[in-house]
């Protein structure tokens, strides 16, 4: 080996790995395509047996309506009669679940609100939540009368929440209650995020000062301190002027020092501010040593 | 089952009384009745209830003296007493100066000592003419206290501290003859002024004339007859007002004030009078039925139910005024105008009689 | 004007007790440690006001400066008078954008061009409410310190909180309201009570509403004393029938205080037993009034035990569903929303 | 709405079951509370604020021996409900199966009238008329033994007498006029 030298040794071992490449393509090619023929197979199989299962599931489902729509005390016990082999106790639940994720989509589909009937059927009773990044907040309802017309007899919406304006914008109550439950719905989770968010700011960076805040959460003025050789007080203004959203439309800042505001940093700043959710947005600033 | 209890000094022979009347019965039975467990007692179950009272003609109304007029200047809190005795008319000089030497030992005692009764006391018992309706009964007596502050110029006015007055106004005379003749039956005591002050009367009255005071309330159907006889005057004297208020035992209690304009509530008594039996001139009979009072007052709450659905019956009847009077439940009473007083005080004195425990 | 000083503080004196003196004055924060620790709040009032007078002579301290202490008092303790409510109507464009230095500004310029003799205080106070004194004077005369109004209102909501106005100064007010806060009128909302936080709830209908639903609520305490297999209640499902009726009618869990209900009926007095009443031609006139400690609470306890029958009449659920307490009810309105 | 009637169902085995018929629903739980610790029989105590019952328990509801009507002298609602539960009781219940029992009734600011009208009705009914003290715990007590008493009768738990005979010695009745007198001159 040491005779060969350095340059020898690589050398050999680039003809070594060259003929390792070369020399068996022509039969790998031939087993891919076996594989692959073969995956195609299972997979024409599997959904061969889908197909199977979906249509039993669908002829499951078409044969037992009753069922279907009554809640499946009886899984199992099949429609069928059949053997009650663990396939058909197994299309059974199929059945049952498919049917569970299309009650599901149309609940998604009347926009997700329960709705209930009141008075005998002639009033409603719908209740809207609200969540903010995952997390379920105040429930609101309204009790709309049905006859003669639609006509919101009661409601526990918070009063600036413009509710008269959205129910006649176009008749939304009368014509599009699903368009003006959305509407209401965007208003009361916008109103629910930024009221979580100042919860959160309160609870998580003490540091930062609210100094004002209003019921609807929707003008905030926050009180940060930059730490540098003497700390500077900044003075941040969350206007929130699209009541449905969680995000501020403006944000504007107030310093003694101007020199501060003009950094590229603090214009980055202002746009994070209005790009992330406040408390998440001030845990960067903190991050980075920017306010305190 | 002993019926003295409240008399200690009082010779029993002579409180037994063969014919006892009517309403003094009454109030005899009704705690029999109370105090047996089972109701059924048939000897005492029997009662006859006032179903109507004559109101008094106008003719009457009109002869207030001056005396009668320093009854209604204010609110009087009512108690019942039981027939005094050897209580003289003509000694009223004499219990003045007796009272007023009891104050003034009890406030030695120490008793009084938050009275306020720093300064000289003046006590004076004076007659009220013109307020008993038959011989037998007794005249109403009426007590001032007067303070006279210790270094006050003779003629300056003396601070009223308290008064008060025992009458009796058409009482059963059955009752009032039946009466041993050691004893005066003055049963109806309004007084006005501290509690320590009425507790103090009371005590010396209490010595002095072996009697007993009890509180009388007004209960809501006496209330209730009230409130109709000073709706029926609207028409003469101006009521300006109905007011009857109800206490419902909500948690909390619940208070409704049901203030009714007086036409629409004299209008409403009106309607309820007419019906047949009665003719044009019996109108002026003025006597005021218990059956017409329970419809003016049903009416009333009918239409208080229409509206909201509460059952004011649940509740009762706490007081009622108008610009003629008022009355509450605990027994207390104003009368501002001298058209049926005497009336007011004659149903008072029924009352304080039929409350009476002997 | 040190006559007006002396008087202002006797009654502010007068009206505290003694422990809410000490907090009240710590608060201020206008007399130093010392001079706070020098007083003697055990002696009488009289004489502690003439200390605290001497005190103030001695920083310099003004009407000004007493007007303040009172007004902390108030912040604190507002439940001491009668609030009415009073609703703005129609919002202006760039009414959400109002702020408080913005809205004090405004309304101080508007106020004062309205009525020359005026004093108006502002603070904002922690819980988002802007409070507001005024002293009226008027054309003559200066400020009238001893009855000032106080008015809270709360930015973004429609609603005003006024103790103390009179009818000549509320159109002033109304005015210079309106145009600070953006809105084109001011209307009463007739609604009034002691508890002020008991208004601004019902109003803005912070408390516990409670609506039908799939799942019957735990509400309160039912069947809690239901222990004994040997007693069986027949008609618990009416009970709980009627309870879920009295939370919907008038709410669930702690309801606001109000100390009044008022409705003036106009209506005809119709009753089959009464011929005569029911032909006529004018209406009944009585005005109801409900009393309690707290109306809503003692009306829903009605409703559960029957007092108030189910279901609950509108008369008497427009209280907290509408957020009222006076009301004029004749029969040709459409009912209790006809306006007093 | 149904009658109740006291005979339609097979008595159980050395139990009474009563049912306490009070509008304010406030006195009935108190009784029911003492009247249940009762030892010789097994008492089954049924609350409810007015007749009719609901039909919905109708099967699971025992053959019920004695109903209680209890009055709250104070509230004139209070009497209007138990006059109106009357009619839903089935006549039989009168042969000695129905009490009245009346709290309040030394309350002073009661009226007569009230009373009386109690009186009337427990007479008119042939029913007994018992007066109970709601207030304190012994009150109820004497309250709760009372109605025992009348309910182990009703019950058939005590040998030898019936409900209709017992009821002839306790109902409550109005004399005469001719008796009052002649009673008056006795005393």
């Amino acid at each position: 080996m040491s005779t060969l030298g350095v340059l020898g040794h690589l050398s050999k071992l680039e003809t070594q790995a060259r003929k390792r490449k070369e020399a068996p393509p022509q039969q790998s090619g031939l087993e891919e395509l076996k594989a692959t023929v073969e995956a195609l197979v299972i997979q024409r199989d599997q959904l061969k047996a889908e197909i199977k299962a979906n249509e039993s599931v669908q002829k499951l489902r078409s044969e037992d309506p009753d069922q279907s729509t009554g809640g499946g005390e009886e899984l199992g016990e099949g429609a069928d009669g059949s053997d009650g082999s663990v396939n058909s106790q197994l299309l059974q639940l199929m059945a049952r679940h498919a049917q569970l994720t299309d009650l599901l989509h149309a609940h998604h589909l009347i926009g997700g609100y329960d709705i209930i009937k009141t008075c005998q059927g002639n009033g409603l009773c719908v209740s809207l939540a609200t969540s903010y990044e995952g997390v379920y907040l105040e429930r609101y309802s309204l009790e709309i009368d049905v006859a003669p017309k639609l006509r919101i007899t009661r409601h526990d919406v918070p009063t600036f929440v413009p509710l008269a304006r959205l129910a006649e914008q176009g008749g939304a109550l009368q014509t599009n209650l699903r368009g003006f439950l959305g509407s209401l719905s965007r208003h009361l989770n916008g109103y629910a995020g930024r009221k979580q968010q100042l919860k959160l700011v309160k609870e998580q960076h003490k540091s930062v000062e609210v100094m004002e805040s209003n019921a609807p959460c929707s003008i905030l003025i926050l009180l940060m301190t930059v730490p540098q050789v003497k700390d500077i007080a900044v003075l941040c203004k969350l206007d929130y002027t699209d009541h449905t959203h969680c995000l501020p439309e403006e944000v504007t800042i107030q310093s003694e020092d101007k020199d501060l505001l003009e950094t590229t940093q603090w214009k980055n700043n202002c746009t994070l501010l209005k790009e992330t959710p406040l408390h998440k947005a001030l845990a960067t600033l903190i991050q980075s040593g920017d306010i305190k | 089952m002993d019926r003295h209890t409240s008399v200690a000094r009082t010779p029993v022979s002579s409180v037994v009384v063969q014919r006892r009347s009517k309403s003094h019965r009454l109030s005899y039975r009704s705690n029999v009745g109370t105090m047996s467990h089972l109701g059924y007692t048939p000897g005492f179950s029997k009662r006859r209830l006032t179903t109507s009272r004559l109101a008094p003609k106008h003719s009457r109304i009109t002869e207030v003296n001056p005396e009668q007029l320093a009854l209604l200047v204010r609110e009087w809190q009512l108690s019942y007493v039981t027939p005094l005795y050897r209580f003289r008319h003509g000694q009223l000089k004499s219990y003045s100066r007796q009272l007023a030497a009891f104050m003034v030992s009890e406030q030695q005692q120490g008793v009084a000592a938050e009275v306020g009764l720093e300064s000289a006391l003046k006590v004076s018992f004076t007659l009220v003419a013109g307020m008993a309706q038959t011989e037998e009964e007794a005249n109403t007596v009426f007590i001032q206290i007067h303070s006279k502050p210790p270094f006050s110029a003779p003629d300056d006015p003396q601070k009223l501290l308290w008064s008060g007055w025992l009458t009796s106004v058409g009482g059963n005379p059955d009752y009032l003859r039946s009466l041993p003749e050691d004893f005066v039956c003055l049963p109806l005591f309004c007084s006005g002024g501290t509690e320590g002050l009425t507790a103090l009367v009371k005590a010396w009255f209490q010595q002095t004339f072996d009697c007993c005071f009890g509180p009388l309330e007004i209960n809501s159907v006496n209330l209730q007859w009230l409130a109709a006889l000073w709706t029926d005057c609207h028409a003469r004297s101006s009521i300006k007002q109905l007011k009857l208020v109800w206490s419902l035992p909500a948690e909390p209690p619940l208070e409704v004030t049901y203030t009714v304009h007086p036409q629409d509530a004299w209008e409403l008594w009106r309607s309820i009078r007419q019906p047949g039996e009665r003719g044009g001139e019996e109108e002026e009979d003025g006597s005021v039925g218990l059956e017409e009072v329970a419809c003016f007052i049903k009416g009333l709450k009918s239409h208080f139910y229409r509206h909201f659905r509460v059952e004011l019956s649940a509740g009762r009847l706490t007081q009622v005024s108008t610009a003629l009077g008022s009355a509450k439940h605990g027994g207390r009473l104003k009368i501002s105008n001298s058209s049926y007083m005497i009336t007011t005080l004659t149903l008072l004195t029924e009352c304080a009689l039929l409350k009476m425990p002997i | 004007m040190d006559d007006l000083k002396r008087r202002l503080l006797q009654r502010i004196i007068r009206t505290m007790p003694t422990q809410m003196l000490k907090t009240t004055l710590s608060k201020w924060a206008r007399l130093n440690i010392e001079q706070q620790e020098s007083l003697d709040f055990t002696q009488p009032k009289f004489l502690l006001t003439d200390q605290l007078l001497a005190l103030c002579g001695e920083s310099g301290l003004g009407v000004k400066h007493i007007t303040e202490l009172e007004m902390i008092y108030i912040i604190d303790n507002p439940n001491q008078r009668l609030w009415h409510a009073y609703q703005l109507l129609e919002a202006g464009d760039d009414a959400h954008s109002v702020e408080v230095t913005n809205f004090k500004e405004q309304f101080k310029v508007h106020l004062t061009e309205l009525i020359r003799h005026v004093s108006i205080k502002i603070k904002k106070h922690t819980d988002e409410a802007v409070w507001i004194r005024i002293a009226w004077g008027d054309r003559s005369s200066r400020p009238n310190h001893l009855k000032p109004t106080y008015v809270v209102h709360h930015l973004q909501t429609p609603y005003v909180f006024v103790t103390n106005l009179t009818s000549k100064t509320m159109p002033l007010l109304s005015q210079a309201l309106v145009m600070a806060t953006r809105y084109s009128s001011m209307k009463d909302a007739n609604l009034s009570g002691r508890n002020l936080s008991a208004v601004r709830d019902l109003l803005m209908k912070q408390f516990q509403q409670v609506f039908p639903s799939k799942h019957l609520q735990p509400l309160g305490k039912k069947n809690q004393i239901n222990s004994n297999p040997q007693i069986e209640r027949e008609q618990d499902e009416q009970s709980e029938t009627r309870l879920q009726i009295a939370c919907e009618a008038f709410g669930g869990g702690t309801l606001p205080e109000l100390q009044k209900a008022i409705y003036t009926l106009e209506t005809k007095l119709k009753d089959n037993t009464n011929k005569i009443m029911t032909e006529r031609e004018q209406p009944f006139r009585c005005v109801v009034t409900f009393k309690s400690t707290n109306i809503l609470e003692s009306l829903r306890h009605s409703a559960m035990t029957g007092i108030a029958s189910t279901p609950v009449t509108p008369m008497l659920s427009s209280i907290s569903q509408k957020g009222r307490n006076h009301f004029l009810i004749t029969d040709k309105g459409p009912g209790p929303q006809r306006k007093l | 709405m149904s009658l109740l009637r006291p005979l339609s169902k097979l008595p159980d085995l050395n139990a009474a079951n009563v049912l306490l018929v009070e509008n304010e629903e406030h006195f009935q739980q108190k009784l029911a509370d003492v009247m249940v610790n009762e030892k010789s029989v097994i008492v089954q105590v049924r609350l409810a604020k007015s007749l009719p019952l609901p039909m919905k328990q109708e099967k699971s509801r025992p053959r019920i021996d004695l109903v209680v009507f209890i009055v709250n002298l104070m509230s004139e609602l209070s009497l209007h409900s138990a006059e109106a539960s009357l009619k839903h009781l089935a006549p039989g219940y009168f042969l000695g199966k129905v009490c009245f029992m009346v709290t309040n009734a030394r309350n002073a600011s009661v009226p007569a009238e009230r009373m009386e009208a109690v009186r009337k009705l427990a007479s008119a009914l042939n029913c007994p008329l018992l007066f109970a003290e709601d207030q304190t715990p012994d009150g109820v007590t004497n309250a709760a033994e009372r109605l025992l008493v009348i309910l182990r009768v009703a019950a058939g738990c005590v040998p030898m007498t019936t409900a209709l005979f017992l009821s002839n010695l306790t109902r409550c009745t109005i004399s005469t006029e001719a008796e009052q007198q002649n009673s008056d001159y006795d005393a």
